[in-house]
């Protein structure tokens, strides 16, 4: 049990914050007290587990190592911002803080599955919550959104159970560690539709092309906050157990799969970022983003070496940081209740420069990030990318990137550029209000991602640490 | 120690100004650059100072900046032309201006200290950002097109030269089992036949862009044109000579192999370039573009001389980098000067400004004289050299550049008549003040210094280019 | 009684409900075949697990079962609460979302 | 042998009129079928306590819940399903589904692969023994779902909970007149 402290703090904060909306309902945002130190709890809680010896535990079916650490933190973190960006917006309602804090439960679960049981428990736990709270504000957009993404999440579900039905039927276990023991099995003929039909429904999740179109609708309807979570929760959700099913179980298959994931990621890099040139919409255009650079995340699991691992594991941190910087300007330029009717567009941005020179600058690094500037930390990520892909000797998956970047330079520029428009300032950009929980995120989102970008050597080390799990190879 | 400052001081004083108020940002701005000039006067008095510390061990990248002579005057350069320019903007334009100016000082310092390849190419996209938000933020029409033209035109080259960069410490590690970015550490390298023009291309693409060098200048027309004139000036003066440098400091030790066996398609290609520039300068009637395009021939000049691979070429190309960003950056200063004062870049109404601005004039004339190679101006030094290169190496290059050179005292003097002479149209120009006097003078005097005395730079170059002609030497290159 | 056939039914099962989900628009029709393909997946589970004589298989299809519940109880209230703030339910109707 | 395929042809026609047919009321009481005939499937397997749970959690609770709101948002409706206007997105979905599912399925059937033979010791897919399994080392896995179904709670609370939300949502929305507001009836499913 020691070893699920993490989890159990989480949980236990969620029904604590239950407890809190009905019996002390006199007290608001006391649910969000709790739900936060729990968060932060919990995180320095698995921080202090760092150094723990790998081992498996629930009957081989959850890990405890360095991955699945660094994951619960990453989740955290895309937590903590989730209820720091929705603090004290009480159109969202009470239980807002528990449900985040249940589908951060989910991905943490995911984080150190082994077993195909938490997969889905993992994922599902993780999507429920979402489901209603990309509903969460009573609006028609709002429930539209909510039901795509949970016919969506249903759908692909679906697809991943099958999958594993396929994969149990093949091995005989649905413990995935041990699958590379098992090869020649009568059933074996199952593992190929197994395995595709479970990436099939993980890379639904991850937003992966032609598996995409989903994402711009439901991240334009949904609430800011719980945008901000999907975009970097369930992505580092789906990323990190589709890296741990294919390295784990199915290295040996990897000169298979490697390649066709590496042409998905190559696709969905240049489709999602050519979607995000025309978007005007702030949202829309980082649900497209996010697309694009779910493809980089795919190239570190295609190169199917420990360097894109890392470069899959590092790439998480700077792309959360600059989606939350970005997710808390557009936060602020809603600002009030009502303000969320209508989505940021890029003409909301215009005359920022000069009359917001402070929130100029959050967008400018967040966008300079997402493009793979140097000194921001997405530029590291990019070159972490790259070197992985020379390292697997796959000079096309490099080429990739590079043009997948370049086609999205110019959807990251366009927001810069409309910042400095000098015809008058826009009504947004006037009425904007700071508020004490979006500067904190603000403050770590920026100081995070020029961190990253100026001295990356901690973070470097701690992701060739954590990604180094194959530990239980040949298991 | 000397590096630290020579870096902090621009990046410290970007973020001091941003704090002051807009009117203060100017002064402050200019109190920075003038210690950033005092640092790297420090910097010529003693040994080149190195600085070399671990950055990502991991990866084995260095923060490593050494001022050897190869990067010793372009830094110097660097600093002198930011204060010039400081001193020419207008106090109007606010902090935010003066910041990007001074953290573009910071990172064009950074680019040609750098002799770690990772570093290099950390502040090769650094030194876009400031000058994408400068053309955004601060110049005509235009602008924001241009900042995105630039931008990304110039990513393009850069980003297919971060696949060059990695694969070079990739194949680095695959012979002795270690990552390493150290320039010094790269060369002969085991690159396959397969991979090596790829490798080549890809630097030599980031670094034509940069330069920009035809055909690659798409970007430079409208950036020359629409960015206030002491961004231009630094955009012509110090900037593009990072695309030449590349060439020095980044293929000529790795891919050194390479470069001497396309040798003599790259000298066809830059002396296409070289005519290309010369020809267009001849027929604009923008005054600011004939500089622009003057630049893109001269630059193609510097390009010729290295390719050269003789010793006289690739000195005098070191030494006319220096002497061209000062020149063609003054005198796209004294261009913003006129175009300020009479509204207008079309030098073809601009006739007769000498009989109303004496002083402009005169200024106007020394920096043209200068840039098209008068001999005694540092011009005339530099291709002098180059030529003699040439002339070692293959005498129809040398006699290509030969012409080029007439053809560009025919455009400089056409822009000069053009403007100054002639029966005066404005008769209400106000000629050049104290403060635009204030800084012209000395910088007149340091280009007139420099074309007198031009052995003070190549003296200081000729020992760390040693290396480069040494290896020239073993490829039987120079003869 | 061989195991192919019980897999192939669950296929089949997981078929008609994926092409219902992709065919239809109404959402609860569509919701529905969803649920088939779950119910496919634990045919396909409680099959296996006959077959290795393994009770975690089962375990698994119990599982889903329980998932399931949760899930529709979630989905049906978001339908209920799309309906009453547009007052339509069609995917294609209310689709001002899509771009 | 034969009662499988009698129930298994029946099921498949069953699943496809879940597909087709025209009121949701049809699919619901079809997917219904097609649960207990799944559960028949269950027990020929010996799988028994999945067949009382499939029986109990999904005809009993799911599908009564999927009928309630079926009738309660179609209730006097015509079917305004337009007709079919798939775009080459949906196309490509609906031809690669067939092709993958039908090439699994038969696969399977042509397959050669071991019978079902071996009796299973006694108890096997009783309650004891997935209990045993699930209150023992899966445990966390059954207080994951427990988690779940508290979303699903929490959830129908927070969507149907209308006065004090629509109007702290400052958009001024009120409901249209005559729409009843739906109480949370989702929650006795587990």
């Amino acid at each position: 049990m020691r070893y699920l402290l993490p989890e159990i703090i989480v949980a236990g904060g969620a029904l604590l914050g239950l407890l809190a909306i009905v019996g002390v309902p006199k007290v608001r945002g006391l649910a969000s007290w709790i739900l936060l130190v729990a968060l932060l709890a919990a995180g320095i809680d698995a921080a202090t587990m760092w150094n723990v010896t790998p081992s498996l535990i629930v009957y081989n079916s959850m890990a405890i190592d360095k991955y699945g650490i660094a994951v619960t933190e990453l989740v955290l973190l895309a937590g903590i911002s989730t209820l720091l960006l929705a603090w004290n917006a009480e159109y969202f309602g009470e239980e807002f803080p528990v449900l985040v804090a249940l589908s951060v439960l989910g991905m943490m679960g995911l984080g150190g599955a082994t077993s195909l049981i938490p997969v889905f428990l993992g994922i599902e736990l993780l999507s429920l919550p979402l489901y209603i709270l990309a509903a969460s504000r009573h609006t028609a957009e709002g429930g539209e959104a909510a039901l795509k993404y949970l016919l969506l999440g249903a759908f692909s579900s679906g697809i991943l159970l099958f999958g594993m039905a396929l994969l149990y039927g093949a091995t005989s276990t649905l413990i995935f560690v041990a699958y590379p023991g098992i090869a020649s099995h009568a059933q074996v003929w199952l593992l190929w539709p197994g395995l595709a039909l479970v990436v099939v429904g993980i890379t639904f999740k991850l937003a992966i092309v032609p598996f995409h179109m989903w994402v711009p609708d439901v991240y334009e309807g949904s609430p800011t906050p719980v945008t901000n979570l999907m975009a970097f929760g369930t992505k580092v959700g789906a990323a990190i157990i589709l890296l741990r099913i294919l390295a784990f179980g199915f290295y040996g298959q990897a000169s298979a799969w490697g390649l066709l994931l590496g042409y998905l990621a190559v696709l969905t890099m240049i489709v999602g970022n050519l979607l995000a040139l025309p978007q005007t919409n702030l949202k829309r255009l980082l649900g497209y983003s996010g697309i694009g650079h779910a493809g980089f995340l795919l190239i570190g699991i295609a190169t199917h070496n420990i360097q894109g691992a890392q470069a899959m594991m590092f790439y998480l941190l700077p792309y959360g940081l600059a989606a939350i910087a970005v997710f808390a300007v557009i936060r602020l330029l809603e600002g009030g209740p009502g303000g969320e009717d209508r989505g940021v567009t890029l003409t909301d941005l215009k005359g920022m420069a000069y009359q917001r020179p402070w929130l100029a600058m959050v967008l400018t690094v967040g966008m300079l990030s997402f493009a793979g500037i140097p000194l921001t930390g997405g530029f590291v990520g990019k070159f972490f990318l790259v070197q992985a892909a020379l390292f697997a000797n796959r000079p096309g998956f490099a080429v990739g990137i590079v043009v997948g970047t370049l086609v999205g330079l110019a959807a990251y520029l366009r927001p810069l550029q409309a910042m400095f428009q000098r015809d008058g300032v826009s009504e947004r950009v006037r009425t904007m209000r700071w508020s004490a929980a979006g500067v904190v995120v603000v403050v770590v989102a920026v100081v995070g991602t020029i961190g990253i970008g100026v001295y990356p050597q901690p973070l470097v080390h701690i992701v060739s640490q954590s990604a180094n799990f194959y530990w239980l190879k040949g298991g | 120690m000397l590096w630290i400052g020579l870096l902090g001081i621009p990046l410290v004083g970007a973020l001091v100004v941003l704090l002051l108020s807009d009117r203060a940002a100017k002064l402050g701005a200019a109190v920075v650059a003038a210690l950033e000039v005092a640092a790297f006067a420090a910097l010529l008095g003693g040994v080149a100072p190195t600085l070399n510390l671990a950055w990502i061990p991991a990866w084995g990248v260095r923060l490593h900046f050494t001022a050897d002579g190869l990067a010793l005057f372009l830094l110097g350069l660097t600093a002198v032309m930011t204060l010039v320019a400081i001193c020419a903007s207008n106090v109007q334009y606010g902090r935010a201006y003066f910041g990007w100016i001074l953290f573009m000082e910071f990172a064009s310092m950074g680019l040609f200290g750098a002799v770690d390849l990772f570093l290099f190419y950390i502040f090769w996209e650094v030194v876009l950002i400031p000058i994408f938000f400068l053309l955004t933020g601060w110049s005509g029409a235009k602008g924001r097109a241009a900042g995105l033209k630039w931008l990304i035109m110039n990513l393009f080259g850069s980003l297919f030269m971060l696949i060059g960069v990695v694969a070079v410490a990739v194949i680095h590690n695959q012979t002795t089992g270690s990552l390493s970015f150290e320039i010094s550490q790269l060369t002969n390298l085991p690159v396959s036949s397969l991979a090596a023009p790829w490798l080549f291309g890809v630097f030599a693409l980031a670094f034509a862009i940069k330069a920009p060098l035809w055909p690659f200048h798409g970007w430079m027309p409208d950036a020359y044109g629409e960015a206030p004139a002491p961004v231009t000036a630094l955009l012509a003066g110090v900037l593009s000579k990072a695309g030449v440098f590349g060439f020095l400091r980044v293929l000529l030790p790795i891919l050194g192999a390479e470069l001497h066996a396309y040798q003599t398609g790259l000298m066809i290609w830059v002396a296409v370039s070289l005519v290309y520039g010369a020809l267009m300068a001849l027929r604009q009637t923008d005054m600011k573009m004939v500089s622009a395009y003057a630049s893109l021939s001269h630059l193609s000049m510097i390009a010729l001389g290295i390719f050269s691979l003789t010793a006289a070429g690739i000195l005098g190309a070191t030494f006319l980098m220096v002497a061209h960003g000062l020149m063609v950056g003054s005198l796209f200063l004294i261009l913003g000067v006129v175009e300020e004062r009479t509204g207008s870049r079309e030098f073809t109404g601009l006739m007769g400004l000498n009989q109303g601005a004496p002083r402009l004039a005169t200024y106007f004339l020394f920096f043209a004289l200068a840039t098209l190679g008068l001999p005694g101006l540092p011009g005339f030094a530099g291709e002098y050299m180059i030529m003699q290169g040439l002339v070692v190496h293959e005498v129809g290059f040398a006699v290509v550049a030969g012409i080029v050179l007439i053809v560009a005292a025919w455009y400089m003097l056409r822009l000069f008549q053009g403007i100054m002479q002639g029966r005066p149209d404005h008769p209400a120009v106000v000629d050049m003040n104290a403060g635009q006097v204030a800084w012209l003078v000395p910088l007149a005097i340091l280009v007139a210094v420099i074309g007198v005395w031009p052995a003070g730079i190549t003296g200081h170059a000729v020992p760390s280019l040693y290396h480069a002609v040494h290896f020239a030497v073993a490829q039987g290159g120079i003869r | 009684m061989m195991i192919n056939y019980v897999v192939a039914l669950a296929a089949l099962l997981f078929m008609i409900g994926a092409v219902g989900v992709l065919v239809r628009k109404n959402p609860l029709i569509m919701f529905m075949s969803a649920e088939m393909m779950w119910n496919a997946a634990a045919l396909a589970f409680i099959a296996f697990a006959r077959n290795y004589h393994d009770v975690t298989g089962q375990v698994m299809a119990f599982l889903i079962i329980a998932t399931a519940a949760a899930e529709v109880g979630i989905g049906l209230a978001i339908m209920v609460a799309v309906y009453h703030r547009r007052h339509r339910l069609d995917i294609d109707e209310i689709s001002h979302l899509k771009g | 042998m034969v009662g499988f395929a009698v129930i298994g042809v029946l099921l498949v026609l069953a699943a496809i009129a879940v597909v087709v047919a025209r009121q949701p009321v049809h699919s619901a009481l079809a997917l219904i079928a097609v649960t207990m005939g799944l559960a028949m499937i269950y027990l020929i397997l010996s799988a028994e306590f999945l067949a009382v749970a499939q029986v109990i959690v999904y005809a009993g609770a799911i599908m009564v819940l999927f009928l309630f709101v079926v009738t309660l948002l179609t209730a006097g409706k015509e079917e305004t399903e337009s007709a079919d206007t798939l775009e080459g997105q949906r196309w490509a979905g609906v031809i690669l589904g067939l092709l993958v599912g039908g090439a699994l399925a038969v696969t399977a059937v042509l397959h050669p692969a071991p019978k079902i033979a071996a009796p299973v010791v006694a108890g096997f897919g009783g309650l004891h023994a997935v209990g045993q399994l699930l209150w023992g080392p899966a445990f966390v896995m059954l207080a994951a779902v427990g988690l779940m179904l508290l979303t699903g709670v929490v959830g129908v609370l927070m969507l149907n909970r209308p006065e004090v939300a629509e109007k702290n949502a400052g958009g001024g929305r009120t409901l249209p007149a005559g729409v009843t507001v739906v109480r949370a009836e989702g929650e006795d499913s587990a």
